[in-house]
């Protein structure tokens, strides 16, 4: 079993590495980009099957150290 | 599996055996090998592991000295410098692997040279780097520059070791080849150092630090394809480092160094488990034998062959004294990193590795080494190069050139660069990049002693003159010692050339070698380690010769450091030495005049000698407020430099006879400038009479101006040209720090 | 003054933090690896800076979850003082005890120089040697050091006074020019800069000593 | 409209982040993680309407910058 848990900047908080993204592929000549927000894709393998525990017990994970959600919003998506 | 694959001609080929080799492999063994026994034979002898093409060579150089404690032969050099205290300290290059992925190879690069050293029971106390990179308007070159910095930076500050100097040059002849050359000094106990000899018999073999995968298998793309239908999956890749884990290792390893449970220790560098296993039963004369099912491993199906070549970083191979298994696996286990117990050394000499219930190597040791191939390559001199005569060159307004060549990529400011390096972490750093000090200095912790460090080579002479030019390259860096104050002890190097098969490329290394071993045997700077990169070359081109020597010297008075960030208004500066005004293969020839390829400066030993005596003496005696070597750019450049770190003008007079040109710029050898408080003159004078040595009144630390002659520029504004080039041409790039 | 340095695998300024305590308390510091559950008798800890756990993930994040730092959180709470430099103020966000947190430089690079900083409050334990909007000089060496905190929080910090530090020229993109701040109640401070690294011992700067100073005058 | 690219290492490449976050979830006693993954997420706001042209684009921009193809694979989603 494994689940994708998505972390992202909350909307509203400036995000450095995105800015800096964007400036460099608008220098590239990519001018049809507007805006970028970087965030971080976690792929964990788990063992047992149960999807819905494991959404659960994912989701504590994120609230207890995979995001930080003072700034950072996460889902979990569980898949086989 | 790999025992099933048929050994023909083809597979022997792609693991880069010529066929003599094949041959004494095929005695040695009296059968023919298996897959696994023919890697291991091919990484053994391999350029890179066996020094073929150099070896008869780097015989050449003197590698003793009454502070050697260990020369080449080992890990690191180490050498004695009183106290019951010892440095350990390597270069080595990381070419190839920057060129493909400049942050990864960069970091790794930093991360092996640290095993190294510490593998021999130092800790890692300073690192420095030494890069050339193609002409800055390559297409590569930015983004090259961008991620080697990055890499350095990002393995070097992770595990908490000062990246305290290095130098930077840019080169069309480096276009596609870029040298990244990464050294690293570190401080041990004289009777605490640890080899790499495995002796005596059944003693256990423990294996630390990061998992086995599949990472920088070279040469051997078919062999691996034909283990498993998902090729592609398994292609080698290149290695990733991880500071985080190095960083453990290194207190794990110094945790387990004090407990006196170490029999052997090496790293796992190049040619991982198969050198190092390799090396360590061949140093000590005994046999090993290896269950790979043991070894951590972090792919599934991971082939013997596989095991054996991979280059996964950040591991390391430990010979243990009986009955501490136990106590020495704790400590692996509390710095949470993998570590099992592998194997054990037998009386059979050979190397015999198991792998799921099957034997899959058993190879005899002694004569895999003493067979190793050692080629006297042919080589031809390089034709002598023409001589300049500055004569024969347009006068220029000299501060125009000056600012020309202060604005130059080699001798602009590195700022950009070494500001993403942590100099100073552990607290012990005096100098470091920018502190105006033409080496790093490095206090040795709990003592008034400090190490003087510096990297150095001038490529252009080198092309143009291998020897002049391997003298020149070790004589520049016994200066840099002495004009920061320390007694140069000994030096490391790394030495970057094209392809050895070609007579010309052949010739350059041994000459250059010849050069350096001259200049070592003159100064007493003996070559206690190295390293050596051949074949840098792309379609054909090879890279300009780049013999990096890295020197280490000793100040054993803390307060006897000395740089040039420390001139005062009113000084007086003097120069050291005697100028001919050489412009032969100078930076002003090639920037101003773009002339490359005459006769480079030529090198006195003895006079070298005799002058850096002067100026050790005269630093001792407190005479000195600040010293500055005279290398690329001459007399003009390093006053400038000095004007810049102490924030003062300076004013040069012009000379009576020779041109502007040749008495500014000319890059004379064996030359200090000095400022000094004008009251010491008398004294300075009398001991130079008593040394023999040249010294002539050039100028004073006067305003807030650079004056040469009549001519003038505000310091101000010379600086702004001298720190702008680097962010500037960084700019483009800078945006992409996101990748 | 009893003062613990916690080590984390891959604190890397920890000794330099050490060194900084016995060159102004003539002792040793407690060096407490992160494993250990106790933290008894200590009036100070320092969180040191270096890459704790890589700095993989976010600095300080993983390290936050150390079983040594629930014995921090108590050590706080019960008023004990806790400074964390560099990486140890990013651990102190992660965990809470101090609002905001240490966004990547704005310049996407690792950042090592000397800045000037402008002390805004001395009226705490932590900078009570300092004068009023002093100006001083301590390095700075990081990647992730530009400081972000929601709006109300960021008023209420320069409402109390709550901002130790700010930087003369911005080096990071911190909001405010935020270089340190301390807690409410006055006894934790996390900041950027290393005062560690302004001893006095390798220039002729000593700006540093004074925070340790003047927390070893506050806790006699 | 919008483009989803996600940035994840090659399988074989270490990711030394996820060795760390594992070890990190099973001493917080997550035993069931048996393995982490950590990549990217990069969300790009886009000018235009053409899908087709746009994935064309945005795969360019992950070659030049977005991804180190030497060790990272990507793949681009574009959304209204
Ligand atoms: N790659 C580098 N890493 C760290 N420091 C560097 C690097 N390149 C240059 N520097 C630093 O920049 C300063 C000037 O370099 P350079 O001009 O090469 O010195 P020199 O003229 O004495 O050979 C030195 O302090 C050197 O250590
Ligand atoms: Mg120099």
């Amino acid at each position: 079993m494994k689940a994708i848990v998505k972390v992202q900047l909350k909307s509203g908080v400036l995000d450095p590495q995105g800015r800096a993204i964007t400036g460099a592929l608008q220098a590239l000549g990519y001018e049809e980009v507007i805006d970028v927000r970087q965030g971080k894709i976690i792929e964990l393998d788990l063992q047992g099957t149960d999807h819905a525990l494991a959404k659960q017990r994912v989701s504590a994970m994120c609230g207890e150290l995979l995001a930080n959600t003072v700034i950072e919003q996460f889902s979990v998506d569980i898949i086989d | 599996m790999s025992e099933g694959v048929e050994i023909t001609a083809e597979i022997i080929a792609e693991h880069g055996l010529n066929p003599e080799e094949y041959n004494i492999l095929l005695q040695q063994l009296g059968r023919t090998p298996n897959l696994n026994e023919l890697g291991i034979c091919s990484v053994m002898w391999s350029e890179h592991c066996s020094y073929k093409s150099s070896r008869i060579h780097l015989a050449k150089f003197p590698t003793t000295g009454k502070k050697v404690i260990c020369g080449p032969g080992e890990n690191a050099g180490v050498i004695d410098i009183g106290d019951g205290d010892a440095v350990i300290f390597k270069m080595e290059s990381h070419n190839h692997p920057s060129f493909i992925e400049p942050y990864q190879g960069a970091a790794t690069g930093v991360g092996g040279i640290m095993r190294d050293v510490f593998t021999m029971g130092a800790r890692p106390i300073a690192l420095l780097n030494a890069l050339r990179f193609g002409e800055p308007g390559h297409y590569k070159t930015r983004s090259l520059v961008a991620g080697v910095v990055a890499g350095i930076g990002g393995y070097g500050n992770c595990v908490g070791v000062p990246t305290v100097g290095g130098e930077i040059n840019f080169d069309a002849g480096y276009n596609g080849n870029i040298l990244v050359n990464a050294m690293c000094v570190g401080l041990a106990k004289t009777d605490s150092i640890f080899y790499s000899a495995a002796k005596g018999v059944g003693n256990s073999i423990l294996y630390v630090g990061a998992r086995t995968g599949r990472d920088g298998i070279h040469g051997a793309t078919m062999a691996s394809a034909e283990f498993d239908d998902d090729a592609e999956e398994k292609r080698p890749t290149v290695q990733v480092g991880d500071p985080f884990t190095e960083k453990r290792l290194i207190e794990a390893c110094l945790e387990l160094m004090a407990t006196g449970n170490i029999i052997a220790i090496q790293d796992m560098g190049a040619a991982g488990l198969t050198s190092s296993s390799i090396e360590m039963a061949d140093k000590g004369g005994v046999g090993i034998e290896i269950d790979l099912d043991r070894v951590p491993q972090r792919e599934n199906n991971m082939s013997a062959y596989e095991m054996m070549l991979s280059e996964s970083q950040e591991r390391m191979l430990i010979v243990l004294k009986p009955g501490t298994e136990a106590e020495s696996r704790k400590i692996f286990t509390k710095w949470e990193l993998d570590v099992d117990i592998i194997g054990k050394t037998t009386d059979t000499g050979r190397l015999v590795l198991q792998h799921q219930g099957e034997m899959v190597c058993d190879l005899p040791i002694a004569p895999l080494s003493d067979m190793a191939p050692k080629y006297d390559r042919p080589w031809v001199k390089t034709a002598k190069a023409p001589r300049l005569d500055a004569g024969t060159l347009p006068q220029r307004d000299p501060i125009d050139v000056l600012c020309r060549l202060m604005a130059s990529p080699d001798m602009v400011s590195k700022r950009w660069v070494w500001e993403q390096y942590d100099r100073h972490v552990m607290g012990d750093t005096l100098m470091a990049s920018a502190s105006g000090c033409d080496a790093a200095i490095v206090r040795i912790r709990d003592s008034e002693k400090a190490l003087a460090i510096s990297s150095d080579c001038t490529p252009r002479y080198v092309q143009a003159d291998p020897y002049r030019g391997g003298k020149q390259a070790v004589a520049e860096s016994w200066r840099n010692l002495i004009a920061a104050g320390a007694k140069p002890i000994a030096i490391t190097d790394c030495l970057n050339f094209g392809n050895p098969e070609r007579p010309e490329i052949m010739g350059q290394l041994v000459q250059a070698i010849e050069g350096m071993s001259k200049a070592c045997k003159k100064l007493s700077y003996p070559v206690v380690s190295g390293n050596v990169s051949l074949y840098n070359e792309t379609k054909g081109s090879a890279i300009p010769p780049t013999p990096t020597v890295g020197g280490v010297g000793i100040i054993k008075d803390i307060s006897m450091a000395i740089g040039f960030s420390s001139a005062r208004q009113g000084d007086m500066l003097v120069l050291v030495g005697r100028t001919r005004g050489w412009l032969g293969s100078s930076i002003y020839a090639r920037e101003i005049e773009n002339l490359i390829g005459h006769r480079p400066p030529p090198v006195s030993l003895s006079t070298e000698l005799q002058n850096g005596k002067f100026v050790r003496k005269a630093i001792k005696k407190s005479l000195l407020r600040a010293v500055h070597d005279l290398s690329d750019g001459g007399l003009a450049c390093a006053a400038v430099d000095m004007a810049m770190a102490s924030n003062v003008g300076i004013v040069l007079d012009p000379h009576s006879t020779l041109p502007d040109n040749a008495w500014y710029f000319g890059e004379d050898q064996a030359r200090y400038l000095l400022s000094i408080d004008a009251a010491n003159y008398n004294k300075l004078q009398q001991l130079s009479v008593k040394k023999g040595v040249l010294l002539s009144y050039v100028g004073e630390v006067k305003g807030d101006d650079i004056r040469l002659g009549s001519a003038r520029i505000r310091l101000s504004d010379l600086q702004i040209k001298w720190e702008q080039w680097f962010p500037e041409f960084m700019e483009k790039i800078d945006a992409n720090a996101g990748k | 003054m009893r003062v613990a340095v916690i080590v984390f695998p891959g604190s890397n300024c920890d000794r330099d933090a050490a060194d900084a305590i016995l060159q102004v308390t003539g002792r040793w510091p407690k060096m407490v690896w992160h494993r250990e559950a106790e933290l008894n008798n200590i009036d100070l800890v320092v969180l040191p800076g270096g890459f704790a756990y890589g700095d993989y993930l976010r600095p300080g994040a993983i390290a936050a979850q150390s079983p040594i730092m629930q014995q921090v959180l108590k050590h706080a709470r019960d008023g004990g003082y806790v400074l964390g430099i560099c990486n140890g103020f990013q651990v102190l966000t992660e965990i809470g005890l101090l609002p905001g947190v240490l966004m990547p430089n704005s310049g996407m690079k690792f950042v090592c120089k000397p800045v000037k900083l402008k002390v805004e409050n001395c009226d705490t334990s932590f900078t009570k040697g300092y004068k009023n909007k002093a100006s001083i000089n301590i390095p700075i060496a990081h990647h992730d050091g530009n400081y972000l905190v929601q709006d109300d929080e960021l008023s209420q910090l320069e409402d109390n006074g709550q901002v130790a530090f700010r930087y003369e020229t911005n080096p990071n993109g911190s909001v405010n020019d935020i270089a340190g701040i301390i807690n409410s109640q006055g006894n934790v401070l996390g900041m950027m800069p290393h005062p560690e690294r302004a001893m006095g011992k390798t220039d002729e700067n000593k700006d540093g000593e004074i925070l340790f100073k003047s927390l070893m005058e506050a806790l006699q």
